[in-house]
């Protein structure tokens, strides 16, 4: 057994992927895909699965200490259960460390979001700033978004035309996908002619909500021998936060996603990120971000991932494919949810295709700087 | 797509309304209250760590850094550069970054007569006058070109 | 950890630092030494923050660091220092930094509103229950089964307000008398006032490191031995409430963990969490450390007196000490620290003690969270 | 300020003859007078949560006066409330048992405050009731009324009284409360 493989993702499930989802509940939705990911590898969850992790948060459940209502429907009553407070990619490094500290052998981390039952997202929204320096500007966050986005296009001279073909690709690259829910044939026009919410984002750069669910069953090198002939190995994992004061952060570098892959990397033994992967899936839930992104993780070098996007470059057929899926931008804001939903993504691609590495990011978001990176490995 | 997983029954199907009313009353802190006090005089406060020495353009009790205690106060002039902007119709949204100092203040901007702003240009603060001040953070009615 | 008051000036930002910071003196270390950061605080409904953990890294001294936030309701504040455990046995980090925080006193007319939102928003809410039924449920179904009297429950408050006397940070500190606990105000029968534990505002940081590091900052290395956490079912009104099995499953993960199979006798002393006299005795029953209904007697003979031959709660636990929710459990923690090396002045305990536990519980009568520590 | 002065050190090591530890306590007065300055701000959270299958049809149960649960086939546990999963089994619950509405008191208490702790013109009564017809133990939670809270003990046989047909919205209050059954 190799470092590297430690700790396997042996299967996930998931539920919803809509934009709404009226005919289940918060708990249906983790019963279906919980059963899902079980029946794939064949896991009594009552027996067999030492610790589960949920990753929610209480405003957009409206409901306080969220973890009250999870055990039952993963199969994780009177078991040991958390919910991290974070994306659901971070559940599954803290899983990751369960394993590796040999506490547990088979553990579960879900995460879901049903962002059509919270009607008053701007209000959660402004709750996630600075009550004192903060919220009196910035509204639902929204304006950050944009005074970042300035400020990187002009630090990197990067035209918003490269900003809009990300969402042109990336909500091509969703039509082929069945959990898409804003997935589009649109042409660069189009997306440039989108309203402007806040100089210079507009409408279509933003990933619209979406409800689902997502669960991932992650084993020890030992029992993913001997439950899955497919699994997929976590070769590095990383995560790191910039700062909570907005004004404490490099609007033009997004240095939390910098700090999360070098720890990955470091992990996982990748010297050259340029060409280490066959396919990324990384956050875009803001057009400029999947720019920015790529550009932290070091895929592409500082200010020179704009130029690759207009090349075609980030292309499902291209040199570098960047979120294949068709990203937040096709598959909807899934808040917690979206870096499981990308570990999806991957898991899947990695199966079905002749790759052997792959890259999974997550960001929490605006208005946050921290970030999780995941090192996938066949 | 294992089907069996999924519930099929569609027929009853119901939302459930209801609301949280979540009042506040924050205390802003130990030291935005000196940043706070600072404003009342118009004055505009930074935050020196002794360790690193860094001016903080926001009122901050230690160094995220260094991890220390900031016990240093020191007054920055309240003109500096657009660091960044936004605009939604009359609304300009700006982030201030002060000569010598560390981080980014932000705040909202008068809209120029003639023109956009720009990233670069010099804007001070325009206070409220004296009696209208409170402690809070739009003791500075704006910031305006200049 | 900071004082534990009803509110605070500070943030909860800056209460975090406070903390860190003393924690970080104390090992010697500075931030630039600490490789990742934990963070545990209790609802976002308190603080006033959405994504509560966000806001509070850079106090937590997380800034530009790998740094994360775990929340197992009230059984939070135990479950950092399990979360930090897992991040040095994995061998991804030395030296860890873990953090409770809470700031109960920014919500308005007051704290026990936000728990309200903690009940089912279909079956449970639109009946206006508060937390307070859901423990004076649980007392009640407690005093029936085991044929417990008000009497020996109050003895619960009076100890451990007593013991917080000696607690520098304490909030509620008092030497009352059982008659006090049974005539004061009723607030939900068979729950009084005293009772209860405050709402708090406050923050406790302690510091784990790796074997071989923690060998090199200490001569006094105090060792996590077991750790354990379990949640029930949500379904908490098809429970029997008179016994925690959910923290007796915990439990025993931890002593399975640290190789202990007579825990009455092989802990020495334990903090065990008490927002209410009756859990004490109901979380020393769970952790078996007293058989079932046996913890009352126990408390009557002064066994559980820093005299006694199994102390409970010196530090004065949450009804004397202070309950912000996640920093109460964290204090649990340093108290178990500090007994351990001997440290604890006026509160250290008679007998010698090598072994020590601290629990934490939480959510709806569902979460148990236990870490056993070793000099 | 001196705030974070000597005292560090002497909590740090768990000795006690320092008495100052960080951290900077509001006065009730200063929380009072506002001599510092405190951000005020209102939210009113809006949800509209999906009930989901399981909880509509016991919404709809007691629109229709009915109280529901659901079997399990496989413990053979009829549980209220209802879900569509038995979470001891890790399955599907089989069917749909309607109820008695009747039950036991397992535990009660008597409030004398509401939910943001403020006190209450007349207490209410609240209890666990096991309900009747479901397997031992499964209680829900409701108000008890038509009773002297002295008077109320664990193992008292209650009955639901509904509210009028025509006010029934499918809630969990369309049972008004539940009262003693009286013994003839």
């Amino acid at each position: 057994m190799t470092l590297s493989k430690q700790v396997a993702l042996v299967s996930m499930g998931y539920s919803g992927f809509s934009t709404v989802t009226p005919q289940l509940s918060f708990k249906e939705m983790m019963f279906e895909a919980a059963n899902m990911a079980y029946a794939q590898v064949g896991i009594d969850p009552r027996a067999e699965v030492d610790s589960f992790i949920c990753c929610e948060e209480d405003l957009l459940e409206g409901i306080s200490i969220t973890d009250e209502y999870m055990p039952d429907q993963l199969g994780g009553a009177q078991r040991a259960l958390c919910t991290i407070s974070q994306d659901g990619l971070n559940g599954v490094v803290q899983g990751y460390m369960q394993i590796t500290s040999g506490i547990a052998d088979l553990v579960v981390v879900e995460s879901h979001v049903k962002f059509s039952n919270v009607l008053s997202k701007r209000d959660v929204h402004s709750l996630a700033m600075d009550p004192y320096l903060e919220r009196p500007f910035l509204d639902d966050g929204i304006p950050l978004a944009a005074l970042e986005m300035r400020r990187y296009m002009h630090e990197n001279g990067v035209s918003e035309e490269s900003v809009a073909e990300v969402v042109v690709k990336n909500k091509r690259n969703g039509l082929k996908n069945p959990r898409s829910s804003y997935s589009a044939r649109l042409t660069l026009d189009e997306v440039m002619r989108s309203e402007e919410l806040w100089s210079p984002l507009r409408r279509s750069y933003v990933a619209q909500p979406a409800d689902a669910c997502v669960v991932a069953v992650l084993a020890s090198y030992a029992k993913a021998r001997s439950i899955t002939d497919y699994p997929i190995w976590i070769e590095g994992v990383g995560w790191f936060s910039e700062s909570s004061w907005i004004g404490l952060r490099d609007f033009s570098r997004a240095l939390y996603a910098e700090g999360a892959s070098k720890m990955a990397y470091k992990m996982a033994k990748i010297d050259n990120p340029s060409k280490a992967f066959d396919f990324v899936e990384i956050d875009d839930s803001i057009a400029f971000k999947e720019l920015q992104h790529l550009e932290a993780l070091g895929i592409y070098p500082q200010g020179k991932a704009a130029e690759a996007t207009l090349k075609g470059e980030t292309k499902e057929d291209g040199s570098m494919p960047v979120n294949p899926s068709g990203g937040s931008l096709s598959l909807g804001n899934l808040a917690e949810t979206t870096g499981l939903a990308r570990l999806l993504e991957a898991f899947e691609t990695l199966k079905k295709k002749d790759y052997s590495k792959a890259l999974v990011q997550s960001w929490r978001g605006i208005p946050t700087s921290t970030a999780t990176v995941v090192v996938l490995g066949v | 797509m294992t089907s069996e997983f999924r519930y099929t029954n569609s027929e009853e199907v119901r939302v459930w309304k209801d609301h949280i009313p979540l009042k506040y009353k924050y205390s802003i802190g130990v030291a935005a209250q000196k940043f706070s006090s600072a404003l009342k005089e118009g004055k505009l406060l930074g935050f020196k760590c002794s360790s690193c020495s860094k001016v903080y353009a926001l009122p901050l009790l230690f160094c995220p850094e260094c991890f220390k205690e900031i016990r240093e106060y020191v007054e920055i002039k309240p003109e500096g550069e657009i660091y960044s902007f936004t605009e939604r119709g009359e609304e300009v949204v700006i982030a201030v970054k002060f000569p010598d100092t560390y981080g980014v203040l932000i705040h909202k901007m008068k809209k120029p007569l003639a023109g956009r702003p720009r990233i670069g240009q010099k804007v001070r603060a325009v206070f409220k006058k004296k009696e209208e001040r409170s402690g809070d953070i739009t003791d500075i009615l704006w910031f305006e070109l200049f | 950890m900071t004082l534990f008051r009803h509110r605070m000036l500070e943030t909860g930002k800056e209460m975090a630092f406070e903390a860190a910071r003393m924690a970080l003196d104390s090992a010697g270390l500075e931030r630039k030494d600490v490789d990742a950061v934990v963070l545990g605080s209790a609802p976002d409904a308190f603080d006033g923050f959405h994504m509560k953990g966000e806001q509070l890294l850079d106090g937590a001294g997380g800034f530009r660091k790998p740094y994360t936030r775990v929340f197992v309701g009230g059984g939070t504040g135990v479950f950092v220092p399990i979360a930090a455990w897992w991040h040095v046995a994995s061998g991804l980090a030395d030296i860890v930094l873990a953090v409770g925080e809470e700031k109960m006193s920014p919500l308005q007319p007051h704290p026990q509103y936000a728990f309200w939102t903690i009940f089912d928003q279909f079956l449970e809410r639109p009946l206006g229950v508060t937390l307070l039924w859901i423990f004076a449920l649980e007392m009640r179904r407690y005093m029936h089964v085991y044929n417990v009297s008000e009497e020996d429950i109050a003895l619960v408050a009076v100890k451990n307000k007593a013991n917080a006397l000696d607690h520098p940070a304490a909030q509620l500190p008092a030497r009352i008398t059982v008659e006090d606990v049974l005539k004061s105000e009723p607030i939900c029968a068979p729950v009084k006032r005293l009772d209860v534990s405050p709402t708090s505002d406050g923050a406790a940081a302690v510091v784990l490191a790796s074997e071989e590091l923690a060998r090199k900052l200490t001569d006094t290395p105090v060792w996590i031995t077991g750790v354990g956490w379990n949640v029930d079912t949500t379904y908490w009104t098809n429970r029997d409430l008179c016994y925690p099995e959910y923290l007796e499953k915990a439990a025993r993960m931890a002593y399975k963990m640290a190789h202990i199979t007579n825990p009455r006798k092989e802990i020495d002393f334990a903090e065990v969490y008490d927002p209410f006299d009756y859990k004490e005795l109901h979380h020393m029953e769970g952790l078996l450390l007293a058989g079932k209904g046996e913890a009352p007697k126990l408390t009557r003979e002064g066994v559980t007196q820093r005299d006694g031959d199994l102390p409970i709660n010196p530090s004065g636990g949450l009804l004397g000490v202070g309950n912000p929710i996640a920093a109460a459990g964290v204090m649990k923690v340093a108290e178990v620290f500090w007994q351990l090396r001997g440290e604890a002045g006026k509160r250290q305990v008679k007998k010698p003690v090598n072994r020590g536990l601290a629990q934490a519980w939480g959510d709806l009568m569902q979460v148990g969270t236990v870490v056993i520590m070793e000099r | 300020m001196g705030r974070l002065d000597a005292g560090w050190h002497g909590c740090n090591n768990g000795e006690v003859k320092r008495l100052k530890f960080a951290g900077t306590p509001i006065s009730p007065e200063e929380w009072r007078n506002e001599s510092v300055f405190f951000k005020k701000e209102e939210f009113d959270l809006k949800y509209a949560w999906d009930t989901g299958y399981a909880i509509a049809k016991f919404l709809e149960g007691l629109k229709a006066g009915k109280i529901l649960g659901v079997k399990c086939n496989r413990c053979e546990r009829i549980l209220v409330p209802p879900r569509m999963f038995c979470e001891k089994c890790f399955r599907k619950v089989d069917e749909w048992v309607t109820l008695r509405d009747t039950g036991t008191v397992n535990t009660f208490s008597v409030s004398y405050v509401n939910n943001d702790a403020s006190r209450r013109e007349k207490p209410l009564v609240v209890a666990v009731i096991e309900i009747h017809g479901a397997s031992p133990g499964m209680g829900i939670l409701h108000v008890l009324g038509e009773v002297e809270p002295s008077r109320v003990r664990v193992g008292m046989q209650v009955k639901a009284v509904w509210k009028p047909e025509n006010e029934r919205v499918g809630a969990i209050t369309d049972i008004a409360y539940f009262k003693p059954i009286e013994v003839m």
